[in-house]
Parts: C-alpha cells; sequence; structure tokens
C-alpha cells in the first residue's frame, strides 16, 4: 500500500526529467561556448548575463505566480513600460518618489487585471490581451513615442552600482527569488494559490478565498512589472514606450514554461522561472557570440518551448 | 445552470449592443470629419481591412471550437515569404509562387493542428512556440530586409472592377465560404459543438481531434491568403507583415461577437462588423487628425466591453453575483422548524 | 575587477602605441537595431569592404563581430554589453533608441573601449564620435530644392507628410527641416503629418487615408522611400500615381533614394529627392575608425563627423556617380 | 409470463479491474415492449454493467446475447448498430445549437456537402411529435427548460431508431409535470416495441413505469423478476442486503441544550425545497435518503459551495443564534465531501500539507511564515492520532489508500476545532477496517461536543450513530425519525408517503 505506484514512478522521472534536460541543455551549450568563445566565460559576460537576467527573472516571477494560480498575464512588458514611463515622469519630485509611483502603477495595472479576471471571471488571456493593448497605446501617446531620459544622477547611483562586484540589479533579482519562493513554500497565500491553481474546487471546500487569491496574484505580477521598469529605466537610462517590446512577453512565457511552470496551473516553483529566464538569456547570448542569427536565435527558442512543454507532457504520466 | 428567463440587458446586449456602438462610432466621425460617410471612403476601409478579414476568418475558426492560434501573423509572414522569393530570386511565376504560399500555410497550419492535437499541448503554447520560430525562419530567409515585390504583381494591388477592389471580392468570398462552412456543413457544425463542451462532443462521438485538427489547417490556409492579401496591398515584404496579427484577430473575433469560450457567435456578420468597427477607428481618427496613438486606447477600451458583453453571455458574471447576493435579510422571522413535521 | 581591466587595457594602450607600427588586429563590435531594409545591408557590406581597403593601406586589420538587435532597445543594450565583454577594440552602433543607447555608451567608456555611433546620434550621451549622414542637411536639401521647383512652376503645393519613427533622430531633424523650410516658403503648406514608426502598411493606409481627408493635396514629403511601394500602391488606388506633366501627378519630395525611388524618378513620378549615401558614411566610418586605432585625432568637430548627401531629381538621376541604390543593369 | 423471447440477454458478466472486482455475476435479460427497472445501492455495479452494454467498457467473463445469438459490443458506435441508445444522467448538450443539430449531431443529413435543414427539421420534428414536445427543432438549447433538455437527449437516443433504450437517472432534474410527460414518453415506446432499461433511485418511478425489476448488489444481480411480485420494502431490503445490526457505537442520545445551527426554508430551484432543522450540540443527525434525495445539495448550500435562492442560516454566536450567510458559516464547518479525491485533498501535495491546510495558524513561525517543522509534527501528531498509515509524512497524499486518505481529510478539519461538521458519504469506497475507524472518529467527534450530520447511503452506518434522522426526499425534509428508529422503520420511510407505491 505504501509502495509507489506507477504513477508516482511516473512522477518522479518526470520530475527528473524536467530537471535533467534543461541542465544537460545548458551543460551541453556551455561545453560548445567553451570551444568555440572562450570570451563567453569571462567574469564580465556572466554577471553581463545575470544582469540581462535580473529583469527578465522579475518579471517571470510575477507571471510565474500568476501561471500557478492558473492564470496568464499578457500585460506584463505593456505595464512594465507605462510604469516606467509615469515614474520617469514623476522623478522630477525626486527619486524615491520616481520608484514608488513605478512600483505603484505597476500594481495598480496589476489591480485592474485582477478584478476582471478574479471578481469578473473574464478570460485572463483575452483581458491582459486588452491591457496590453491599452496601456501600450498610453505609453506611446504619453510620450509621443519619444524617450524620457534626463534623471537625477543618484537613480543610476544606487540602481547600477555595484557592491562587491555584483550589480544592483541582480541582488534585486536574488532578493525577489528568495521572497518569492519563501512566500510561495511557506506562506499561507502560497498555499492557497498553489490550491487554486491545482484544483479551484478543492480549494473551495478547503475555504480559500479564491477570488481574492488570484486578484492578488494579478498585483504581484503588477508590481513585479514596476520593478523590472525601474531596474530597465536605469540600465537603459531612459524610459520609452518601446520598453515594452512585443518580443518580452514571449520571452517571459518562454521563460516561465522552460522553467517548468504549469500552464494548467497548481505547479512550478519562482526558482524555475528565474532559471527558465537565465535559460533563455543564455541561449540568446551564446548564439550571440557564436554568431548564429537573432532570427535563428528565434527558431530556437520557439522550437524550446514546444519541446520543453511536450517533454513535460509525455513524461506528465496522465492527461490534463 | 443558464436560466432561460433572463433577457433584458444581457440578450439585448448580445443581439444588438455591438451594432449600436458601431453606429455610434460612424455617427461620431460621419459628424466630425467631412470626407468619412463618402462612398469612396467606404470602399477605401473595405479593402484596407480585407486582409484582417480574411486572416480572422480562420482565427474565427479555431476560436468556434474553443481553441486559439496566435500563430497566425507568423504564418502569413512565413508563408508568403516562400513567394516572394520563389518569384524574385527564381523566377517562379506568381501563380505557382502564390499556389505555393497557399500550401505552406495549409501545411504550417497541419503543423500547429498536430502539435496541438497530436501531441496534446496547449494550444495558446504550442501557437505561442510556432509564432516565435516560424517568425524566425522567415526572418532569416528574407534577412529581416524590406523586399519588394516584381512590379508586374504589385499592381495587383489595386486591381479593381469598376470601382470595387478585387480584394475586397476575394475577402468576401473567403467570408462568405467560411460562414457557410462554419453553419451549413456537418465540419462546421461539429467544430461550433466541439466549442460547446469537448468532452460532451467526444461523449456524443464527433471526432473531435480530427475536425480541430483541419480548423488549425484552415487557419493555416487563411493565414497565408491574408498574408498575399497584405503583401500585395503594400508592394513588398517586410518584418512588418503579419506583426501583430494575432492580436488584431482575436480583437476582431471577440468584438465581433464570438466567444472566446468557444461554440458562440458566427463568422458573419462577426467577423466583418469586428473587422469594421476597428477599421472605422483608425479610419476615422486617421481622418480627425487625432493622435495616431489613440487608437490603441480606443481598440483595447472597445475589446473590454465586447469581453464584459461575452462574460455576462457566458454567465459568469450573474452566477457569481447570485452567489454573492444570497446573504440572509435579519429581519426574516423564524417561522416552523424541522423538529416538528410530520412523520411517515 | 574594473579597475584590473582598466589597468591592462591603460598598459595595452600603452604597449600597443609604442610599439612599431604593424598589421595589428582591430576588433569592431557592430550593433545594428534591425536590419529591416537594404541600407543596413548596404552599410555593412562598404564597412566591411572599405575595412578590408582603407585597413590594408594603413596596416589595419578589421575583424568585425556583428549582432543585430530586432528594433529593441533593451536587447541592443544587451547585445553592446556582450560586446563590450567580448573585448572588442571598437564598438559601432546604430541606436534603435537615441536615448536609451546612451547608457550603452557609458557602459563602454567605462571599459574603456571607443564607442562610434553610426548613422542615428545619442541624444543623451556623447560617444567618443558620431558618423552618419547628415539628416537635417538631408531634408533641407530636399525641401529646398522642392520649394524652387514649385516655384518655378508656378505649384502652390499642400502636402502630406509622411514622418518616420518619432524615436528616431534622422527622421525627426528630416521632419524639422521641412518644416523649417517650407512652413514660410508661401508656396508649400503641410496639411497633415502621418507617423508611420516606419512600417510600410502605415505608409501604405497613411497615405490612403491622408488623401481621403484632403483630397486637394497635390504633394507629398516621405521621409524614407524605403517603403516607396506602399505609397505606390496608395497612390495608384486613388489614381493619383502619374508622372510630372500629368493632371494627376503628386509632387514628390523624398529622403534616401532607394533603389525603387531611382526608377520612380526616371519615370517621373518623384520630384526631388536626397541621397542618404551609405557609400559615402561607410567611408568616413572607416577612416575615423583608423585614427582611433592609431590613437590618432579623427578631425571631427564636436565628435561629430557627417557625410552629407546629393541631391536627386529628374534631370540629374542618370548621371550620379556612386549611388549605391541605382540598379544593376 | 410473457412468451416473447427476450430481446437482450446478459449473462453472468464479470468485469474485473486490475484485482478490483467490479462484476461478480451480473445477469439482466431484456424484453420487448417493456421497462425494466434496475435497482442497487450506489456502487452496486450498474453503472458497469451498462458501460458494458453500451461498449465503452469490455467485460471480463460473460456472454451478450442479442435476439438469441451471441454478439460483440467493442465501441459504443457497435453497440448503436445493434440498436442500443443511451439517455445519460448528466445532460450531454450543446447549449448554443438548436434542438435538431443537438439531436442529429454525429450523423447530420447533407445534400451537396451541405446540411441540409429542411430534412434535419422534418426528422426531428417527427422524433419530437412521437415524443409529445411542443418546442421547434429550431429553437436553440439554452433557451428550453431541463425537462426540455432531458427531451433532446431522449430524441438523440431515438434518433438512431434503438430497440433497446437505457435510461440513466432519467429524473433528477425533472420537476412533477416534466415527469409525467417521461412517463408518457416510455409508455409509447413501449407500445412500439421498443425494451427499455430503467436506472433510478427512486422507487415510486418504477411502480409506475416498470414492468420487471433486477437488483444488484456487490457486482451481482441479487433478484429479477416481475415487479408485480415486490413491494417496495422488498426492494429496499434487497438493495441494502442485510443489514448486519451491529452494537451501536454509542447510545441514541436525545436533542439537548440550545441549537447551535438552525436551518431556515432555504430553497434553491430544481434541488431543495424549503429545508428547515435544527441541530443541537453533541449530536449525530442522520441525512436519510436515497442517493439524489438532496442530501449532498443541503450539505453544499449550508456552507455556501453551491448557491441558495432563499431561505436562512442562523448560527449560535455570543450565546444568540444570529444570521450567517452560507460562505460565513463555512469557516464554522469541517466539510467532508463525497468526492475525495476531487474536492477534498490536493492530491499531489504532501500529507502534512493536506492536514496543516485548514490550520496555517498552528504551524506558523516566529515570522509568520510556515514552519515547515511545526508543520511536520502537526501533521505527524494527527497522523499518530488517526493512526494514519504512512511511510513519510512529507509523501504525496495521493500515494496513501483511501481510508488513510480519509483520516487526512478528518485531520485537516479536526485541527480547526469546529463545532460543526458535515460528513458526506465519509466512508465511500473504504474497506471494512477502513470503515470502522472512520466511523469511530465520527463518534468521537460527537463525544468532543461537535454536532455532526452525516449523510450516508448505507444503512447499517447510519443506525450505529445517528442520534435522529432528517428523512430527505426530493430536496425536502419529508420527515424525522429518533435513533432507536429499527431497520425497517427507516426502510420503510425510504418507500414510504411521498414515493407513492
Amino acid at each position: 500500500m505504501l509502495a509507489l505506484t506507477a504513477e508516482d514512478r511516473g512522477a518522479l522521472l518526470r520530475k527528473a526529467v524536467v530537471v535533467l534536460v534543461p541542465l544537460v541543455v545548458a551543460l551541453a551549450l556551455l561545453a560548445v561556448m567553451q570551444w568555440q568563445a572562450p570570451n563567453f566565460f569571462r567574469p564580465n559576460n556572466l554577471i553581463n548575463i545575470l544582469v540581462q537576467t535580473s529583469s527578465l527573472g522579475v518579471m517571470a516571477i510575477g507571471m510565474c505566480i500568476v501561471m500557478i494560480g492558473g492564470g496568464i498575464d499578457l500585460s506584463i512588458p505593456a505595464n512594465m513600460a507605462f510604469s516606467a514611463v509615469i515614474g520617469a515622469l514623476a522623478m522630477r519630485w525626486g527619486v524615491p518618489v520616481g520608484i514608488a509611483v513605478m512600483l505603484l502603477t505597476g500594481a495598480g495595472i496589476g489591480l485592474f487585471n485582477g478584478v476582471a479576471v478574479a471578481i469578473f471571471g473574464m478570460t485572463p488571456f483575452v483581458v491582459t490581451l486588452a491591457t496590453m493593448t491599452v496601456v501600450g497605446g498610453a505609453t506611446v501617446w504619453i510620450t509621443n513615442s519619444q524617450s524620457i531620459s534626463d534623471f537625477p544622477e543618484i537613480f543610476f547611483d544606487i540602481m547600477l552600482a555595484r557592491p562587491g562586484g555584483i550589480p544592483v540589479s541582480v541582488i534585486i533579482l536574488l532578493v525577489v527569488a528568495v521572497i518569492a519562493s519563501m512566500v510561495m513554500s511557506s506562506t499561507v497565500f502560497g498555499r492557497w494559490l498553489y490550491a487554486v491553481g491545482l484544483n479551484p474546487k478543492a480549494a473551495r471546500v478547503a475555504r480559500v478565498p479564491l477570488e481574492r487569491v488570484l486578484l492578488l496574484t494579478y498585483v504581484i505580477s503588477g508590481l513585479l512589472a514596476g520593478l523590472a521598469a525601474a531596474m530597465l529605466t536605469a540600465r537603459l537610462g531612459s524610459a520609452s514606450a518601446n520598453l515594452g517590446n512585443d518580443g518580452v512577453v514571449l520571452d517571459i512565457v518562454s521563460a516561465c514554461v522552460v522553467g517548468g511552470i504549469s500552464i494548467y496551473g497548481g505547479s512550478g516553483r519562482p526558482i524555475g522561472a528565474v532559471l527558465g529566464a537565465l535559460f533563455i538569456i543564455l541561449i540568446g547570448n551564446s548564439l550571440n557570440q557564436l554568431g548564429v542569427s537573432y532570427f535563428m536565435n528565434l527558431v530556437v527558442k520557439g522550437v524550446a518551448i514546444v519541446a520543453f512543454i511536450c517533454l513535460d507532457r509525455i513524461t506528465a504520466g496522465r492527461a490534463r | 445552470m443558464r436560466d432561460n428567463q433572463s433577457t433584458s440587458f444581457g440578450q439585448l446586449a448580445r443581439r444588438h449592443g455591438f451594432l449600436i456602438v458601431l453606429v455610434a462610432i460612424f455617427a461620431v466621425f460621419t459628424l466630425a470629419t467631412d470626407h468619412f460617410a463618402t462612398f469612396g471612403n467606404f470602399i477605401a476601409m473595405l479593402h484596407a481591412m480585407a486582409p484582417v478579414v480574411v486572416m480572422s476568418c480562420g482565427m474565427a475558426l479555431v476560436v468556434l471550437a474553443g481553441k486559439l492560434d496566435i500563430s497566425i501573423g507568423s504564418v502569413a509572414f512565413l508563408s508568403s515569404t516562400f513567394a516572394v522569393l520563389l518569384m524574385n530570386n527564381h523566377g517562379v511565376p506568381p501563380v505557382v509562387a502564390f499556389a505555393v504560399t497557399l500550401a505552406a500555410g495549409a501545411a504550417l497550419g497541419a503543423l500547429n493542428g498536430f502539435i496541438v492535437v497530436g501531441l496534446g499541448i496547449n494550444p495558446l503554447i504550442a501557437t505561442l512556440g510556432t509564432m516565435i520560430a516560424l517568425r524566425g525562419v522567415a526572418l532569416q530567409l528574407t534577412n529581416a530586409v524590406l523586399i519588394p515585390l516584381p512590379e508586374s504583381v504589385r499592381s495587383l494591388g489595386n486591381l479593381s472592377i469598376g470601382p470595387i477592389f478585387v480584394d475586397i471580392l476575394v475577402a468576401a468570398v473567403v467570408v462568405i465560404a467560411a460562414d457557410q462552412l462554419h453553419r451549413r456543413t456537418v465540419f462546421g457544425r461539429q467544430l461550433n459543438a466541439i466549442g460547446n463542451g469537448e468532452e460532451v462532443a467526444a461523449k456524443i462521438g464527433i471526432p473531435v481531434g480530427r475536425r480541430v485538427f483541419v480548423a488549425f489547417v484552415l487557419s493555416g490556409l487563411f493565414a497565408s491568403i491574408g498574408g498575399i492579401m497584405s503583401l500585395i496591398q503594400v508592394g513588398s515584404i517586410s518584418a512588418y507583415l503579419g506583426r501583430g496579427m494575432e492580436f488584431t484577430a482575436v480583437a476582431v473575433v471577440v468584438v465581433g461577437g464570438i466567444s472566446l469560450f468557444g461554440g458562440r457567435g458566427t463568422i458573419l456578420p462577426g467577423v466583418v462588423l469586428g473587422a469594421l468597427t476597428f477599421e472605422m477607428i483608425a479610419n476615422g481618427l486617421n481622418q480627425m487628425s487625432a493622435n495616431p496613438y489613440a487608437y490603441r486606447l480606443v481598440t483595447g477600451a472597445i475589446i473590454f466591453v465586447a469581453m464584459y458583453v461575452d462574460a455576462m453571455k457566458s454567465g459568469r458574471i450573474r452566477s457569481r453575483r447570485k452567489k454573492l447576493a444570497v446573504r440572509d435579510e435579519p429581519g426574516r422571522s423564524t417561522g416552523t422548524i424541522a423538529e416538528t413535521t410530520s412523520r411517515p | 575587477m574594473r579597475v584590473l581591466n582598466k589597468a591592462l587595457f591603460a598598459a595595452g594602450c600603452m604597449i600597443a602605441a609604442t610599439l612599431p607600427a604593424h598589421a595589428k588586429d582591430f576588433t569592431v563590435g557592430l550593433s545594428w537595431n534591425a536590419m529591416d531594409n537594404q541600407l543596413p545591408v548596404k552599410w555593412q557590406e562598404y564597412l566591411q569592404s572599405e575595412g578590408a581597403k582603407q585597413g590594408a593601406a594603413a596596416d589595419v586589420n578589421f575583424k568585425w563581430v556583428i549582432n543585430v538587435a530586432d528594433a529593441d532597445p533593451t536587447r541592443q543594450a544587451a547585445n553592446i554589453e556582450d560586446l563590450i565583454n567580448q573585448g572588442v577594440d571598437l564598438i559601432i552602433a546604430r541606436a534603435e533608441d537615441a536615448a536609451a543607447i546612451g547608457a550603452s555608451i557609458r557602459a563602454a567608456k567605462e571599459a574603456g573601449i571607443p564607442f562610434m555611433t553610426f548613422d542615428r546620434e545619442s541624444s543623451t550621451t556623447k560617444p567618443t564620435v558620431h558618423v552618419g549622414g547628415d539628416s537635417f542637411d538631408q531634408g533641407k536639401t530636399t525641401a529646398e530644392a522642392f520649394v524652387a521647383l514649385l516655384k518655378d512652376r508656378g505649384v502652390t503645393g499642400k502636402c502630406i507628410e509622411l514622418q518616420g519613427s518619432l524615436t528616431d533622430v534622422n527622421a525627426m531633424n528630416r521632419s524639422k527641416a521641412w518644416h523649417e523650410v517650407t512652413d514660410n516658403s508661401g508656396v508649400v503648406t503641410t496639411l497633415v503629418s502621418v507617423p508611420t514608426e516606419w512600417n510600410p502598411d502605415l505608409f501604405r493606409s497613411g497615405t490612403v487615408n491622408a488623401l481621403r481627408a484632403n483630397p486637394d493635396a497635390n504633394c507629398m514629403f516621405l521621409a524614407s522611400d524605403f517603403a516607396l511601394s506602399a505609397v505606390q500602391s496608395a497612390l495608384e488606388g486613388a489614381d493619383r500615381w502619374a508622372p510630372r506633366g500629368d493632371a494627376k501627378h503628386v509632387w514628390i519630395a523624398t529622403q534616401d533614394v532607394f533603389p525603387e525611388a531611382v526608377t520612380a524618378m526616371q519615370g517621373g513620378f518623384i520630384d526631388v529627392g536626397t541621397t542618404y549615401d551609405a557609400y559615402a558614411h561607410a567611408q568616413e566610418a572607416i577612416r575615423v575608425a583608423i585614427e582611433l586605432a592609431k590613437g590618432e585625432d579623427a578631425n571631427c568637430p564636436d565628435g561629430v563627423c557627417l557625410a552629407k548627401g546629393r541631391l536627386a531629381t529628374q534631370e540629374n538621376i542618370g548621371t550620379l556617380e556612386n549611388l549605391w541604390s541605382r540598379p544593376a543593369n | 409470463m410473457s412468451m416473447d423471447k427476450p430481446v437482450l440477454e446478459l449473462v453472468d458478466i464479470h468485469k474485473r479491474f486490475g484485482s478490483a472486482v467490479a462484476l461478480a455475476g451480473a445477469s439482466l435479460t431484456l424484453r420487448a415492449g417493456e421497462a425494466h427497472a434496475l435497482m442497487g445501492a450506489n456502487g452496486a455495479g450498474k453503472s458497469t454493467l451498462m458501460n458494458i452494454l453500451g461498449g465503452i467498457l469490455q467485460r471480463s467473463e460473460g456472454q451478450i446475447r442479442l435476439g438469441g445469438t451471441a454478439i460483440e459490443i467493442a465501441s459504443p458506435r457497435d453497440a448503436r448498430r445493434h440498436g442500443i441508445s443511451f439517455v445519460h444522467q448528466e445532460l450531454n448538450m450543446l447549449p448554443s445549437m438548436t434542438v435538431a443539430e443537438n439531436v442529429l449531431i454525429d450523423e447530420l443529413p447533407t445534400q451537396g456537402g451541405f446540411v441540409s435543414r429542411k430534412r434535419m427539421r422534418e426528422r426531428v420534428a417527427a422524433i419530437l411529435e412521437r415524443l409529445g414536445c411542443r418546442f421547434s427543432p429550431d429553437d436553440t438549447v439554452e433557451t428550453l427548460g431541463m425537462g426540455d433538455r432531458q427531451m433532446v437527449e431522449v430524441a438523440r437516443a431515438l434518433a438512431s431508431d434503438p430497440r433497446i433504450l437505457i435510461f440513466d437517472e432519467p429524473t433528477s432534474s425533472l420537476s412533477e409535470r416534466e415527469k409525467r410527460r417521461l412517463f408518457e414518453v416510455i409508455g409509447r415506446l413501449k407500445a412500439a416495441g421498443t425494451a427499455v432499461v430503467y436506472i433510478t433511485h427512486f422507487l415510486d418511478e418504477i411502480f409506475e413505469t416498470c414492468e420487471r425489476v433486477t437488483v444488484m448488489r456487490n457486482g451481482q444481480t441479487v433478484t429479477s423478476g416481475p415487479l408485480a411480485d415486490y413491494r417496495p420494502h422488498d426492494i429496499v431490503t434487497h438493495m441494502l442486503g442485510d443489514v448486519k445490526l451491529e452494537e451501536r457505537l454509542r447510545p441514541p442520545r436525545a436533542p439537548e441544550g440550545e441549537p447551535v445551527l438552525e436551518v431556515d426554508r432555504i430553497s434553491r430551484q430544481g434541488a431543495l425545497d424549503g429545508v428547515s432543522f435544527r441541530l443541537h450540540p453533541g449530536e449525530i443527525v442522520g441525512l436519510w435518503g436515497l442517493l439524489g434525495s438532496g442530501r449532498t445539495e443541503i450539505l453544499r448550500a449550508l456552507v455556501g459551495l453551491d448557491g441558495l435562492d432563499e431561505g436562512a442560516i442562523r448560527l449560535r454566536k455570543d450565546g444568540r443564534l444570529q444570521p450567517v450567510a452560507p460562505g460565513d458559516l463555512h469557516a464554522e464547518v469541517g466539510f467532508v465531501t463525497e468526492d475525495r479525491r476531487g474536492e477534498g485533498l490536493l492530491l499531489p501535495l504532501p500529507v502534512a500539507s493536506n492536514i496543516s491546510f485548514a490550520n496555517f495558524d498552528k504551524v506558523l513561525g516566529p515570522l509568520g511564515l510556515i514552519d515547515r517543522k511545526r508543520e511536520r509534527r502537526f501533521g505527524e501528531a494527527f497522523a499518530e492520532r488517526l493512526k494514519i498509515k504512512l511511510h513519510a509524512i512529507s509523501q504525496p497524499v495521493r500515494t496513501l489508500s483511501g481510508g488513510n486518505q480519509q483520516k487526512v481529510v478528518f485531520a485537516r478539519w479536526l485541527g480547526t476545532a469546529p463545532r460543526l461538521f458535515f460528513l458526506d458519504e465519509p466512508t465511500r469506497g473504504l474497506d471494512v477496517g477502513a470503515k470502522g475507524e472512520i466511523l469511530k472518529l465520527t463518534a468521537a467527534l460527537a463525544e468532543g461536543g461537535a454536532s455532526v450530520l452525516l449523510a450516508s447511503s448505507e444503512l447499517e452506518e447510519m443506525m450505529s450513530l445517528c442520534d435522529r434522522y432528517l428523512i430527505v426526499q426530493r430536496g425536502r425534509i419529508v420527515g424525522e425519525l429518533p435513533g432507536t428508529a429499527d431497520k425497517e422503520t427507516l426502510m420503510q420511510a425510504l418507500s414510504g408517503p411521498g414515493t407513492g407505491a
């Protein structure tokens, strides 16, 4: 009775495969890099990769939390660009105000998504698609497609500092990842969220306030979009509408999918999203250094998404 | 679950809601600009929206089955790329080249269908993957460079019969065909049934997998037709072809009253009204010399309204309200309790 | 780590400077914002061929590391960071976003790598040097010739302006120059300005809609003619695509003179344009790069070296020399 | 006895799923023009038998004879070819489509490649006519009431002109009038020579419509014959088997103390009709009724899982009964659902997390984070107390046996020490040993002062625990019996007034 059933062996196998395959792929990639582009392993490049991962990783964590609850948030990049622009405009009242405005704007738009999805029961895909359109349009309108630069130096001093050689944005990513992991594994909200994603019916029976939990996931993803806005604004020294490029949303979803976060909800961990983001950046960076065109990079990414999901499905044992 | 007496606003909005919005938009622009409500402008709008209508038809079929295909923009781009390269670099006659495009569109649709049906992968993720990958392939093939079409082909873009552009006619034929397919063929009705509930459909004995697969193939085919139309209109292929089309098509479909939950709505007039809504906004704002980016704001707002109506139709909002509304009124009398009721 | 790198770099420079001159490897990191038309392709071609030619003469062996950012400023920043980390000797970048490129310039400066902005200038941070076309002059040349032409023909121009991307400095410069020249010319007025985001589809629909709203328009100013085919389609649709001399002719002033524009100008459809001289740009960029490689002054006033374009008209289009976009025949 | 040869015979059918035996010698004989009632408690094997007949499952042993010749039924399509058709309990409707499309969706008539609306309408109109339906083939299904939808389901089954038609609990969502109409239809089908299998839990219905009855229990046919030979009571006795009256786990007690919960005429259309009762501290009240009688619905409505149209719920707070919303009542109730795997547990999660799920306040560490160690200890304490067999508190709850899984559900609610427990079929699917333990646990709850509402299909279980019984029929409470009521009385209650025998 206590022996592992076939189903559990499947689950174990699945866990192993889901962890192992990306690992093997990554190692193979690194081996190729060692052979073909030794520059890749210069500490500066490695740090650079981490810096690039940081903003994507933060947004991917937001998406991961929404996805664990069984939703999706396409508006993250548009939200990020909008928050960046609004925050950049608010910088004139000081850096703290600017950053606070970015975070609040992001969270506010997240709240809007959350209300539409959790309270009105609209489809997450279309809600966030519409938000993406509206917010994206608003950003361009406000800025007239121009970049806003002109920030107080102190903003860069803070955001671009490298205490102990580690860039602040990487530290931010680590902090967010640790907090998110703790929230997801060790708080009541986290437990509730997994329950909602796994089995909303069982969650309801177990007294989980479904609507509030779902609502909160979108607020969190919005907040993290705001945080990513601050990180990117500092890195680029400017805020503009095209921060929220279409390609970014694909990268975020890809990071989550590669990181083992199920599109059906209820499984996956924030650290997976971070590793997924790292994987995506790694592919971009290494193919770049190998002189492979950006376009082939897209092909690799697209195939990777389908392959990973496929792998996940084949090893999942049971159909959903 | 759905109670049948719920007429009032829900059904009213469902039946006529969007027509009212459409008329309102039309009225506003007619009053605000000089040349909006002219025959010429109307034709121009139909001309401009023709590719969108065609691509949305494919999306509509997939959505009616309760699925989603966000790769249509990339399919359009890649399949058109084949035609352009064949014509420009290998001197292939346009007819053959475009036949290749159509075949490629159907094949890419079949690829999507295989991933969704054969591998059992969520359509959103599956088509997200192909969306990225196919665009990559197309960019690699064209080097992401704008390539003009041969003059003979480009001039087809303004081919017209009387005052009516040919591609308006093509779009009309496609949209009518798609509508007939949906309404009047076994395939279409069964697809609609699948959208009503996949499990129910399977239980009744409908070959769900086969039907969904074909829907994806058609979606790819329509995407390539739309791609050709867009290609000929612009006169060149560039990385912009089909970009964002997946989202536009979803918006057109939703605004056209086709439910994303599947099985509800019709291609005619849904898709045409949806596309017309967006085209009128674009055209009207443009003529008013409004800030071009206002377009996206208005578009988004319209999608929201459409979605709210959709959610209301599907009974989600209402049922939720109902649940929330069950609160006890404190003043209620106690009445008799079952402890004292009769025994058998 | 950074200090160490700087020190090593400085030491390397000193050693390099003191060593006797012999053909040395000079790695250039080339960052394209996007490869969305023939111009960057030609640029890249010319940069590489000029690099080989001028480099051989000056004992500099050019090596290229090239990446493309697909019109995404964030990706471009990442790409340039990659270049910095590969330790290239010079970065040449065509910016997607005039403001955002500043961060990359600062990063390169910190790493001690010289930075050349190419074609598009930074609006925030000064690079080591900027090389490009003089887009303001380009717009001005075109506008002045256009005004003169219309005056000469006794035509009052009511124009539709198709702008480029509002984040592109060149596009803004061209628009600025156009308005500066025409607004007070008394001959040409701009009825409407349509931003295209450099999207060919918007070139088409913008033209269609603008013509619809302004049926009396009789001239156009194109911020670039790379998407001329789209404009042509739109004009044909409105039955306004006709050569000069025809009553239906729309007077067209254009920029860049892409291959289709050459043909159209030869056919009498386009009236004036100013070339965007890809060849001259590349030549200048390589010249400056060699000076930088040798550690000498590139002779750019204010750190800006601009190559002017040449005026192209229906009269001289057949005879302009070194025109990259002339169809080979 | 009818002289007709049987249309269909299922002879000594066995079905095994791995080592589990679902059918162990089930037989059924159908005759043309007769309605045959198939009865049995939950889990008796009715659905397995019908699924074998419908081609969804394949038998392990036994014979199926159609008109005297042995046949194989390999698929649902096969079943249809043999003239066997189903009217399913859950309606398989395509709500946005027309009645005609719903009926013919898998064999739409075409003409020149297009669906022929005319022929479709004609065919369906004819079927609806036979059924005496007044709605049109062109009506959209979502505009129809439940009864009419049921008719659409029947029409679909009739579209293939079946010789054998199986009704699986067709009346569970029908009003009295709609039920009448269905019976008329069945009458007409019989007159036309169709053999009908009628599966239901409502005794009154079979006496109204059927000529013959077969009762199943534990995968076997226990009795079969002309209905005229049976009294309702006999059928119930066959269904429930010999109820071994084990010793009561605790003596019945009269309600004492102030009521802790008062339910006042709660109703929901089609499910509950003015249900009222009171619950006193420390008592176990049994909701006694057959499956589908509304006992589950009462429990779910009380905790807000299904909506309510009207009625009031009052809970004792601060010494007096105060109105509460169903959702708020949920916070006071330990609710064990009948669907343990679907609604009770989070299967992939560890046992410890499942137990701590409603008890986070007890496992939080100093930072307000869940303290893994405390969570484990908390889980282990309950595992020990309830004797949950596991090899690690961190193993996924999915890997436990049914009985142990159910104990995990109890453990979760025990931790919150609620005043009320609602138990819906708490021993479903458990073996004898596990059943006993769950029942003892239930008794202990009441001893501890909690009030328990217990719904179960198993009489012996109820009789070993309940202090009184509320008799549930058709969403109403039709009577009440004391805990001392004997087996006869309780069985009688099921076939009593309202069942109309």
